[in-house]
């Protein structure tokens, strides 16, 4: 009982602070609305049915994103845990490529895909990569040598030594890389919808931005916190599902 | 309540005979001038030792004399610093038909007891799983995760692990030291039974002289990593340890481990 | 054959976003079987990316961005222009301020987004008025970020272009210390990929003839225009209301005055370090004898 | 010495055939300068003493903001991983909190702390903290909880415990996360740097964005590369000194 | 060439008697109706035990008949599901004057084997450390990483870790399972030596029954959860293996737990 309401607690105090700071004027409406402002805000664009062209569209972007970059993170990932060449070869390099922001990358993305989906769809995913590069490249690393050593002797070889043993041991670093990913890829979005969108929660975010609507502003904050929240739900099922032999997450 | 009985009768069962890779005969292995060296420390230094296909070798030595490292080396886990080991296969092959029981249990925390079992069989071999599962006495505790298992369970479902598999060389590094008297001996008969049924090389390390003595054909002393004894058992099997001949042959190894420091 | 025409837009840019949402050009362009494709950017610098990779045909920017992107060696040429609007940029300071005019800006906090504009108007403001540009502190926002500042009291002054500086007129009360009437013209142009230009003059034509039709339209029919685009702005019809009706929305051809006043801010850039190298605004003209826009 | 070498032979293979591609004019130059010319542009700024202004001032809001977003994930991390009660009551508001994006943030941050330092020193430890956050939390969770009960009996508490258990088993997972905000704290700065900045490599690669000034754009993604690769000499340094116990990080 | 030979002199030495939280006698504990169950599983079943201040027990039973879960709840690491246990202080000091040797060796692998054996110690404990690390035979091997030690040679340096806290309950779960015949004598003389200057109480659980006699002053055998045998050894020490009482009882004990299953 209690653990089902606790969670709720801290937003629902700092909702209720922020409607209190507005109602009693310490804060300007105009500079911050009201959650109840926020509201009917949300309510108006869902009824008029934008909001859910916004959210479908960010969501098919987002997911194509996550499956390309969090894909070739993953194998990335498998490559240079597993082998201590392709480490050498490529770790500094993917470290380097990693660094540079996105909104700095814009320009070239234009340049090489143009302004349609397959600029949006490579900024998330180069976004996405590296969490799931790097977190799945550790937990490769992290997996017991003696259990690996074991398995082999046993006779198991590539794929079968991968299913059984080397990612279920580096799975709990991996679901980290997940979670990570999960959040990561709405927050591309917004860099990614600057380049010419038409549609897209990043784009409505933006572009009420630049007209000075707070209260849809804040409509896209709320909704990128509830789709963070989302994807947590979700990487926590994996993981309770996943992990349920780990102690530590029972 | 958890039941711990141990089925005997189920060792002698025949449907094992028609099983992947079991091959009348174990490999044989010759040891040449072999030398281990971790850095500075020389664990194995010139050591010579033949094995001879189907023998039961048991190995017997002092805490840190480098037992496990020279199971790891006949293993091919790790490589020698010097002198060279033989088998009657190709390395490759060798490797393949080997199977090692680590000193630690070494289970897939993430598997199940049966499926830690199952680990490099096929889906045939399931009746198989299940019967090891059985005969070391764990045969309720299939579904479990191993981190609920207690120390001696978790030793068991490793044995069982490295019997499922048949090999042609079995090595067993200190199999049964978390186990009671009477389950220790109903492993000890099962492991008898399998050798003499499947006819493998053994090689088993053990603190415990009797159990050296009635499993082995040849005992080992390994001491400042070399083998300093190598003594021949020529006792009829089943052994019995209310024998004379065996309580003798026990005290003289006794004998000899407990004066062993004293010598050098 | 089929021919897209490409046209980059930005929402505040109010003649293309009325005739996008009344659909007049599809309708015109059907006839010559040209499609026309709708391409948003949230301001002027992105839209030129675009016009400079050739993912966009035509576009309606400001007077600064042409000059950037003619430093940068993008391939466009000046299509047509807006008649001035001086009256659309403007010196704001909060209801509350003590400044009394341009000079009392003298060390102050002045908000601005480089390299547009506005930039140009400060410069040119504070010249008239005895100032240099060194004399007071530029803080380079964009509009929605100054604007927040702005409110704050994080900044004195803020140089803005309409509909924000409607927008804070109307929303906060904001005061006008200075437009632009009487120091520069604001003008806005409508850029064309060069090849694109020279290859589909009438196309281009015809888009022009019809913005010009659109833009009277609006100049007539103001209440009824804000009304229409209050909603796709997102911003009060008040605030639409009094922003375009700051715009002339007159679409001209290219002259050689409208070029010589652009080499005149392309030089104050360059004085100002904006733009790495002296320009040529010449060079971004199509071939005289070409017409480049209707009457 | 292959080890030495193999990592360069990536970027070097790269900066080739980008040069090759622009001599042999398959690229325009208009578009994407030659590394040749980003080198010239790069020289130039170096000359002139504006690089190193740029960089002086970045680092100083890197580094700030990596401490202080750094150190509140780290302790929330710790935080959460360690109570139970504190992971059901704030896990789910960090995950959702986490999920907005910086830049739609700017115009609240700017409402909040103004146009100075703390409103880009917000934003960059914002976006460090979660990664800090994140691998914390799961690295304590993924301590051998054998280890914890043996440390406790042993009469270890509180501090000591942490020190000598929890922290050094938690430290492969951490030092993944330092990594990542290492990197991250960069790419907030060129979002951060987009508030009144006058100087900074965010400021210095968004400004010429702006102005189309591709070859200093590629200055400041070069730049970042390199930032990138210092810090992961850093994080690697540190890994092979406090994991030098571990078996997969040799 | 590592050099394990075991310093025998060091444990009579007196410098260990003003240490930390060494108090004359040990915790004396009391055991009524103690169950435990893991969902299911009923591992402990109404156990009724009392151990005196100062006294050596020794439990033997099946594998997984509920030893470690029993010496879990003594050390206050689990908690029972029905029943109590009472110890001489309350459960607090209790537990701060309790260390356990667990049945794995449980080093930190991040700290290298003095660093393991000094934890919870405090810097003046420095001696302490070093001699224990002698006396198990690893003096030379402070310095290193656990994840380089033989499989005993963890355990050594579990039980010298064990042995450093000096505390009023030791707890001592298969202390000795990994060693060799020599290393065991040692050790367990180590063992004994300690308890006797320190009058802990003490609780071991083993699998080797001559080690069951040669230490503990009782002997309580564990059976479905329950004490189904409770046997004082009434002998001097230090005891002899090669006495014949001590052979007679042997014999019994080995009887008791080999005829167990038949029973039921
Ligand atoms: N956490 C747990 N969850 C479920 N079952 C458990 C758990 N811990 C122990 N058990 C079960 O309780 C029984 C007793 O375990 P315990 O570890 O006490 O055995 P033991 O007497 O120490 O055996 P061994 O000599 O093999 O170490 C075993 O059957 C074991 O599987
Ligand atoms: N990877 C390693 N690095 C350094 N030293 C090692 C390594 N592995 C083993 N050693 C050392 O080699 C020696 C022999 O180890 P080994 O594990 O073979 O002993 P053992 O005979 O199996 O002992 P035990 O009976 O205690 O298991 C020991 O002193 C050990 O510390
Ligand atoms: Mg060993
Ligand atoms: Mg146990």
């Amino acid at each position: 009982m209690i653990k089902k309401i606790a969670p709720w607690i801290p937003p629902i105090v700092i909702l209720g602070l922020w409607q209190l700071a507005v109602s009693y004027g310490w804060l300007s409406s105009r500079i911050l609305p009201a959650p109840s402002a926020v509201l009917t805000a949300t309510r108006d664009l869902a009824v008029s049915g934008e909001l859910w062209l916004h959210l479908q569209t960010s969501t098919w972007r987002a997911l194509a994103g996550f499956a390309v970059g969090g894909g070739i993170g993953f194998l990335l990932g498998l490559l240079t845990g597993s082998f201590k060449f392709m480490e050498t070869l490529l770790d500094t390099t993917l470290q380097m490529v990693r660094n540079i922001p996105p909104l700095a990358l814009i320009p070239l993305v234009i340049l090489w895909f143009g302004i349609d989906e397959t600029a949006k769809l490579f900024l998330v995913s180069f976004g996405v990569f590296f969490p799931m590069y790097l977190n799945t490249y550790h937990g490769i690393k992290s997996v017991d040598p003696h259990l690996i050593e074991m398995a082999k002797s046993y006779g198991l070889r590539g794929f079968q030594l991968y299913s059984n043993v080397i990612l279920p041991g580096a799975l709990p670093s991996i679901l980290v890389g997940v979670r990570f990913s999960l959040g990561l890829m709405w927050i591309l979005l917004i860099v990614a919808e600057t380049i010419s969108a038409q549609a897209g929660i990043g784009y409505m975010t933006m572009n009420a931005r630049e007209f000075l609507q707070t209260d849809i502003v804040l409509v896209g904050i709320l909704l990128y916190a509830v789709l963070g929240k989302v994807a947590d739900i979700f990487a926590k099922t994996c993981e309770g599902y996943w992990l349920r032999w780990h102690p530590g997450y029972q | 309540m958890q039941t711990n009985s141990i089925e005997h009768n189920t060792v002698k069962s025949i449907d094992d005979q028609n099983r992947t890779g079991a091959t009348p005969h174990g490999l044989s292995i010759e040891i040449h001038g072999l030398g281990k060296s971790f850095g500075d420390r020389h664990v194995l230094q010139e050591l010579d030792l033949s094995i001879k296909a189907g023998e039961f070798i048991a190995i017997v030595g002092k805490s840190g004399c480098g037992k496990s490292t020279l199971l790891r080396l006949i293993a091919q886990l790790d490589s020698p610093s010097s002198g060279q080991i033989k088998w009657s296969k190709s390395p490759d092959q060798a490797r393949q038909q080997t199977r090692i029981m680590f000193q630690d249990p070494r289970l897939l925390p993430w598997k199940s007891v049966s499926s830690n079992v199952a680990l490099g069989l096929g889906e045939d071999d399931k009746a198989v799983i299940k019967k090891r599962l059985k005969e070391v006495g764990l045969e309720d505790r299939g579904h479990e995760w191993p981190i609920k298992l207690s120390g001696g369970q978790k030793q068991r479902v490793a044995l069982a692990r490295a019997l499922a598999h048949s090999p042609n060389l079995l090595i067993l590094d200190e199999p049964l030291g978390a186990l009671d008297a009477l389950t220790r001996l109903e492993m000890q008969s099962l492991i008898e039974s399998l050798w003499v049924k499947e006819k493998f090389t053994a090689v088993l390390v053990t603190h415990d002289v009797s159990e050296a003595i009635a499993l082995a054909d040849r005992i080992l002393l390994l001491d400042d990593g070399k083998v300093t004894a190598n003594i021949p058992v020529n006792l009829d099997r089943p052994r019995s340890k209310g024998d004379a001949e065996f309580a003798n042959l026990e005290k003289i190894l006794l004998g000899k481990i407990l004066n062993r420091s004293k010598v050098h | 054959e089929d021919l897209t025409l490409r046209i980059g837009f930005q929402k505040a840019a109010s003649l293309l976003t009325l005739i996008k949402a009344q659909g007049t050009l599809e309708k015109e362009f059907a006839k010559n079987n040209v499609n026309v494709k709708w391409i948003e950017f949230p301001a002027g610098p992105q839209l030129l990316e675009g016009l400079n990779v050739g993912s966009v045909d035509f576009g309606y920017v400001g007077e600064a961005p042409p000059i950037f992107a003619q430093a940068a060696g993008a391939n466009f040429v000046y299509a047509g222009y807006e008649a001035p609007s001086p009256r659309a940029e403007a010196i704001l300071i909060p209801k509350d301020s003590n400044i009394k005019n341009v000079a009392d800006l003298k060390g102050k906090k002045v908000a601005l987004n480089k390299g547009s504009n506005v930039h140009y108007l400060l410069v040119k403001a504070l010249e008239k008025n005895g100032l240099k540009y060194s004399d007071i502190q530029p803080v380079f926002l964009p509009p929605a970020d100054a604007r927040a500042a702005f409110e704050r009291g994080s900044v004195d002054a803020w140089v803005i272009w309409d509909p924000f500086a409607a927008a804070a007129e109307k929303q906060v009360g904001a005061k006008v210390l200075q437009s632009a009437d009487g120091i520069v013209n604001n003008q806005s142009f409508f850029l064309a990929e060069r090849t694109f230009a020279q290859k589909n003059p009438a196309v281009l034509n015809k888009l022009l003839d019809e913005l010009g039709k659109q833009g009277k339209w609006i100049v007539k029919n103001n209440k009824q225009a804000a009304q229409l685009l209050s909603p796709l702005q997102g911003l009060d019809t008040p605030v639409v209301e009094l922003s375009i009706s700051r715009y002339s929305h007159d679409v001209r051809p290219i002259t050689d005055a409208v070029l010589a006043e652009q080499q005149n801010i392309a030089d104050t850039f360059f004085e100002l370090k904006l733009i790495p190298k002296k320009i040529q605004v010449s060079d971004a003209q199509l071939k005289p004898g070409i017409t480049t826009a209707g009457k």
